[in-house]
């Protein structure tokens, strides 16, 4: 089954950003497929190269850009919320990239099941 | 995909201006247009705020987007439902709303919800 | 004591905390999406009501302005503009944000 | 229909929403923040208990055991993990999260 | 302002995990150890979340904070102050809790709160 | 007055910003004195120099530097919660200093008031 992934929220200020990651690590595991994961509101912090959180702690974006890069999953920045907030090519972490909404609407129609993580 | 044409709700509970979700959800639905789905809009709880006239926002130094709800029409955007008893818990009518909207009971929305194929919430 | 509550009454709790610990004599300033609660016929303004009983209540009237709700606030309540937010903040010895 | 709610059912309304809308037959997942409610002892564990006559309720047992909350799940309350979860979400036809 | 002691106090309303005011409000109320003043927490809400016995997080990839919370008193942090109420809605006791807490009634807490100098809340 | 002032979310996302900013100027115009803000949790996502919101809404950012360097206002970000969202010096907006959370304290005692703006 194909599936795709809103995220609301920025990563560690809000759950959000790792239920999503859990949900589709898992669902990649049980051999389905993530069409994309599409970042928009705050979720678009979830983006940025420059984090660098503790070290006993989780790696919230390195930990996308690893699943994308394992598993060729579409990790798309809402480029609108994205400027608004400061997320930009020269922040951007790998695996991520930066376009429009409509990449949204088109999840919508070409995944079996659309789900979202927000606040 | 071609000719696919799917069920897309865009459900919205929040207040306008305290979070930013009613406005860029806004957004989404406007380009949500070019796509030829089906799409219809649910305002909830806290979301029929969204569509009450005349927001101004001139003290908060913010843009007035209420306006663009109006545009909705033009971008054959015409399925807005709000749920009735939302509208009654805070005190307001069809009449305070910026839009014709279609009112619907708590059931009548559930079952709208269920028929959909893409529930999008903010 | 100065409360300042900027969350709706129907999406969470912060105003029943808030009126629920509140000391007498105190003052409530809602802002944000609180001000909602201090509209009529909201459900929240029950509580309101009951609450001016033994607490001042302010409304801070740019978001109440911006939310379009300017012309039904519940009698009693005092509407501030964010002058009036400072004074108040100013004349409470602390205070308080519920969030 | 899957309903997915991950809010505390005290701190916000979006349990109530959830079980005020969802058509009887339909199932609520309940994650993060939300877990609690389906805890015994939790005001709104009640809710939880009327609803399971007309829906099947879950909780995601990865959250419950985060909070220390795992010995006190309501009876006929199911627990998955992450697997279940992807399960229940290919099983409904659609999905509906009450952010 | 060398010798100046002011009441503290930190208020936590929200659970652990779901969000992250638990954890990063902890380290503030840890660096304000070093301050000499005179700090309180207090738990109200689902903040009392924050004190239950038994976390394990890692279902959820997320480091388990709530060690830190038995450290406070090797900090000279003693003053925890829990709401009857927030705990009975909640269906926890004392015996549940991490940590030794003070449990105030709805008044006392708002007294508590009255006498602060300087409250923080996450 | 001196005021202290704590904010706990992001621009954009949550009104926070503004209330909080609008406080500040109402403050100023009246004849206070800011100490100091301090941005905490996600508001450290008020300080990047990245932002670029539509250019009939407000810029955030761009706001809070010009009202520091008119009233000599101190902006500090906290610098863990800046490392796990990615504010560094590389992107941080003119008027904006990271340090430590003990600045937050600091405020609390120096200042009259301390006003939290969050979630």
């Amino acid at each position: 089954m194909k599936f795709g992934i809103l995220v609301n929220e920025g990563p560690y200020q809000h759950q959000a950003a790792d239920s999503a990651y859990l949900f589709c690590k898992a669902a990649l595991a049980k051999g389905h497929e993530v069409h994309r994961v599409f970042f928009y509101h705050d979720g678009v912090n979830n983006a940025t190269r420059l984090t660098e959180p503790p070290l006993d702690d989780r790696n919230i974006v390195n930990r996308w850009s690893k699943l994308a890069e394992d598993n060729q999953i579409d990790l798309v920045v809402c480029v609108a919320a994205a400027l608004r907030r400061g997320i930009r090519d020269e922040n951007l972490a790998p695996g991520f990239r930066i376009s429009g909404l409509g990449q949204l609407v088109e999840t919508g129609i070409e995944a079996d099941r659309t789900l979202t993580f927000g606040d | 995909m071609e000719g696919v044409v799917k069920k897309f709700m865009f459900v919205n509970r929040k207040a306008p201006y305290g979070t930013i979700y009613a406005l860029e959800s806004l957004e989404v639905v406007l380009i949500s247009a070019a796509f030829d789905q089906d799409v219809s809009l649910a305002f909830l709880d806290d979301g029929v705020f969204q569509l009450k006239k005349g927001q101004q926002t001139k003290g908060i130094e913010t843009k007035n987007f209420s306006p663009t709800y109006r545009a909705l029409d033009g971008c054959d955007i015409e399925k807005l439902y709000v749920e009735q008893e939302s509208l009654e818990a805070r005190g307001l009518t069809e009449d305070d709303l910026l839009v014709d909207v279609t009112v619907l009971s708590r059931a009548e929305m559930g079952e709208l919800m269920e028929q959909q194929d893409v529930v999008l919430s903010f | 004591m100065l409360h300042i509550v900027n969350k709706s009454p129907q999406e969470r709790n912060s105003l029943d905390a808030c009126l629920r610990i509140a000391q007498s004599g105190g003052t409530v300033l809602l802002i944000e999406d609180a001000v909602y609660a201090a509209t009529r016929g909201n459900t929240a303004a029950t509580n309101i009501q009951e609450a001016l009983a033994r607490l001042k209540i302010c409304v801070l009237q740019p978001d109440l302005d911006a939310r379009g709700m300017a012309d039904r606030l519940v009698e009693g309540v005092t509407a501030v503009d964010y002058d009036g937010f400072v004074d108040l903040a100013a004349e409470h010895k602390n205070c308080q944000s519920w969030l």
